[in-house]
């Protein structure tokens, strides 16, 4: 019964945030998918039910959300719309090595890498990712680490690892 | 200015119409023609959605907010025509049902003559047809 | 360039004709007599549905039968794209063997569909069991069920899918439940002295049967799309092979 | 409270115009396909994401709505987490299936990932 219980609060919440009521009935059938779902999908999601339910992880994924948000994704989106006026582009695929080890922490830290324009991971192995970078300033794959996604392995570790 | 704004959206609509209807006759790719149905389609039940609309405010969804008499006076007063949107419902669903067959048609024509240009295809059917007698 | 003229006549036309009408029609103000006979009975009046969300009242218990015969409708255009992509059932064996290694896409993809998965399982029973009290029924959370089995066709392969058990004929009988689901609660009206598709109070707060239709029909929707995409899904290297035509 | 949710709802849909209008240039204005993918996320998280985001918030602050402003601003939140999360694989598999097929002709200062894979 690995990961029914985590991926049945998931789907809980989901329910629960989607429906914006919390009357009895609400609640009653949220259970009932709830349950469902996590019987349904949830030895596929979750390995460990205890990593997944510590809510310290939980914490620092709302901060790092709040971060990103504000602070990251602004930067970026004023670089690349500075880009689409003036139409500079140095364009190309490099190397960033990737430290972070778990399946999560790996998704996290891609995803991270393709929701900021200006960087889409191409491809992924276990050492390295392949990024498409708007801006090739340096060819260096520590250099690169250091432009690209130090910030979100940082943040990749506290969460999933 | 709100009735010109009114007759601005209904006749925008009309032109979608139109636009879509000459792609459905004109144009030689069936996945062309599929999407031209489509537009047509979703526009027509936009053009029925928007007949049941009132231009008031506050303009509110058919449903009650509250389950007591005096909220059905303003509720009567201020809810849009929900007749037109339980027919746009079932449109949607056969339009859906009609979409999933024709592509359907579409894939099987291209897995077994290659094309889905209706130039081309019709050079193929008659070269089939003239095979076989 | 060229595109440009055309679209500035037909916009020029629009606005012109607008300015022409706009002295002539009255916009819509007030609601039809129909449509006020509906949004005062739903719930209070005499002839009431007994349902607060007023589309959902005329849907299924207003014009019942419209509905069923419009569910009629939409699942004989399925059967009919299952009849022309009609197996029998060696070669149905066939299409469920692998052939090859099949392609699948990157870590990153297969993680996030399966967090959207279940989050989309909820999202949809959500829509589809309180369709008596907001927006939505059956027939679009069926819709919304229907993207999980596509989004997991996508980024693994069909054959993954069928090796969880969810297969064409699984899909079929789940899509049949449903549809005898609608029918018999359709007919149990008749059973005391009422009409066809009248919405019973069998629990009061819930909005009566409407529910259970939502319900079935999510469940019909649902599997009935999901039977479609695992058909299209199949490769067209090996339905050529079964059909027979060169390559 | 409910006037400072109604302004940020309001700003961030603005915002989301914004990013959208640029996001459409730079896709008209963008050489090729790889490049033209950046101008893309500009459109899925500034043009998408925010004002779903916003569409929220402005929810939360209209009274009008009654009970159905949870309704709407919850629905808007779900959608815009899923939104968030699907984006970015999209782009990835977009990105993905096109260096494997190498319908894109273009020149890029340097491509590692073609030298790895020889």
């Amino acid at each position: 019964m690995r990961g029914v219980i985590s991926t049945a609060i998931l789907a809980f919440i989901t329910y629960i945030i989607f429906t914006g009521s919390a009357k009895p009935y609400d609640l009653f059938t949220g259970l009932i998918v709830a349950v469902g779902v996590g019987i349904l999908v949830g030895k596929f999601l979750v390995r460990e039910d205890s990593k997944a339910l510590n809510p310290l992880r939980w914490i620092w994924a709302v901060i790092y959300f709040l971060k990103y948000m504000l602070i990251i994704e602004v930067k970026t989106h004023l670089d690349v719309m500075k880009r689409v006026i003036t139409g500079k582009y140095n364009a190309g695929i490099v190397r960033v090595p990737i430290n972070v080890k778990t399946d999560y922490a790996k998704t996290l830290v891609a995803n991270s890498i393709t929701n900021t324009p200006g960087t889409v991971v191409v491809d992924l192995d276990d050492k390295y990712l392949y990024v498409n970078w708007i801006d090739v300033t340096t060819e260096d794959p520590e250099a690169c680490r250091r432009e690209i996604s130090e910030e979100f392995e940082k943040f990749a570790e506290k969460i999933f690892e | 200015m709100i009735a010109f704004i009114w007759s601005v959206i209904i006749l925008t609509l009309i032109a979608t119409i139109m636009i879509s209807l000459y792609g459905i006759s004109r144009r030689p790719n069936l996945v062309k023609k599929l999407i031209a149905l489509t537009i047509f389609g979703d526009t027509a039940n936009l053009l029925v959605v928007l007949l049941g609309y009132r231009l008031i405010y506050p303009v509110a969804p058919p449903i009650l907010p509250s389950l007591s008499k005096e909220a059905l006076q303003t509720f009567v007063k201020t809810a849009v025509d929900p007749l037109p949107q339980a027919l746009v419902i079932t449109a949607v669903v056969i339009g859906m049902a009609v979409n999933v067959l024709i592509a359907f048609a579409i894939v099987q024509i291209h897995r077994l003559y290659g094309t889905v240009d209706t130039r081309e295809l019709s050079k193929k059917l008659i070269q089939v047809e003239g095979g076989e007698q | 360039m060229k595109k440009l003229i055309p679209i500035t006549i037909i916009i020029l036309i629009i606005f012109g004709l607008a300015y022409v009408m706009s002295g002539k029609i009255e916009p819509q103000e007030n609601v039809r007599a129909l449509g006020k006979f509906y949004l005062e009975n739903s719930y209070f009046g005499d002839y009431s549905a007994k349902s607060p969300e007023v589309v959902t009242a005329i849907l299924w218990d207003y014009r019942g039968v419209d509905t069923l015969f419009e569910t009629s409708v939409f699942f004989l255009a399925i059967i009919g794209s299952l009849t022309l992509f009609r197996l029998n059932k060696k070669q149905e064996k066939e299409a469920k063997e692998r052939i090859e290694k099949v392609e699948e896409l990157t870590l990153v993809i297969k993680t996030v569909t399966k967090v959207i998965v279940a989050m989309i399982l909820a999202v949809s029973a959500s829509i589809a069991l309180h369709g008596h009290l907001t927006p939505g029924g059956g027939f679009q959370g069926g819709s919304a069920l229907a993207v999980a089995p596509l989004l997991i066709i996508a980024a693994y392969s069909k054959y993954a899918l069928e090796k969880q058990g969810l297969d064409k004929t699984r899909a079929l009988i789940l899509r049949s439940i449903g549809l005898i689901g609608i029918a018999l609660i359709a007919l149990l009206p008749l059973t005391k002295g009422g009409f066809i598709m009248q919405n019973q109070p069998i629990f009061p707060w819930l909005g009566g049967s409407l529910i259970f239709y939502n319900f079935f029909e999510y469940l019909a929707v649902g599997a009935g799309f999901t039977a479609v995409f695992l058909l299209l899904a199949i490769p067209e290297k090996v339905f050529k092979k079964i059909l027979g035509v060169g390559e | 409270m409910n006037e400072l949710l109604f302004y940020i709802g309001a700003i961030m849909i603005i915002i989301g115009g914004i990013c959208d209008l640029f996001g459409a240039l730079g896709l008209l204005k963008f050489p090729n396909f790889y490049i033209r993918l950046h101008a893309a996320t500009v459109g899925t998280i500034g043009g998408a994401v925010v004002p779903l985001f916003g569409v929220g918030f402005l929810a939360l602050g209209s009274d009008f709505l009654g009970g159905m402003k949870y309704a709407i601003a919850g629905a808007s939140f779900v959608t815009g987490i899923i939104v968030l999360l699907a984006a970015s694989a999209g782009a990835h598999a977009l990105a993905y299936a096109a260096h494997k097929s190498k319908l894109v002709k273009w020149e890029p200062k340097c491509d590692h990932l073609e030298g790895d894979e020889k």
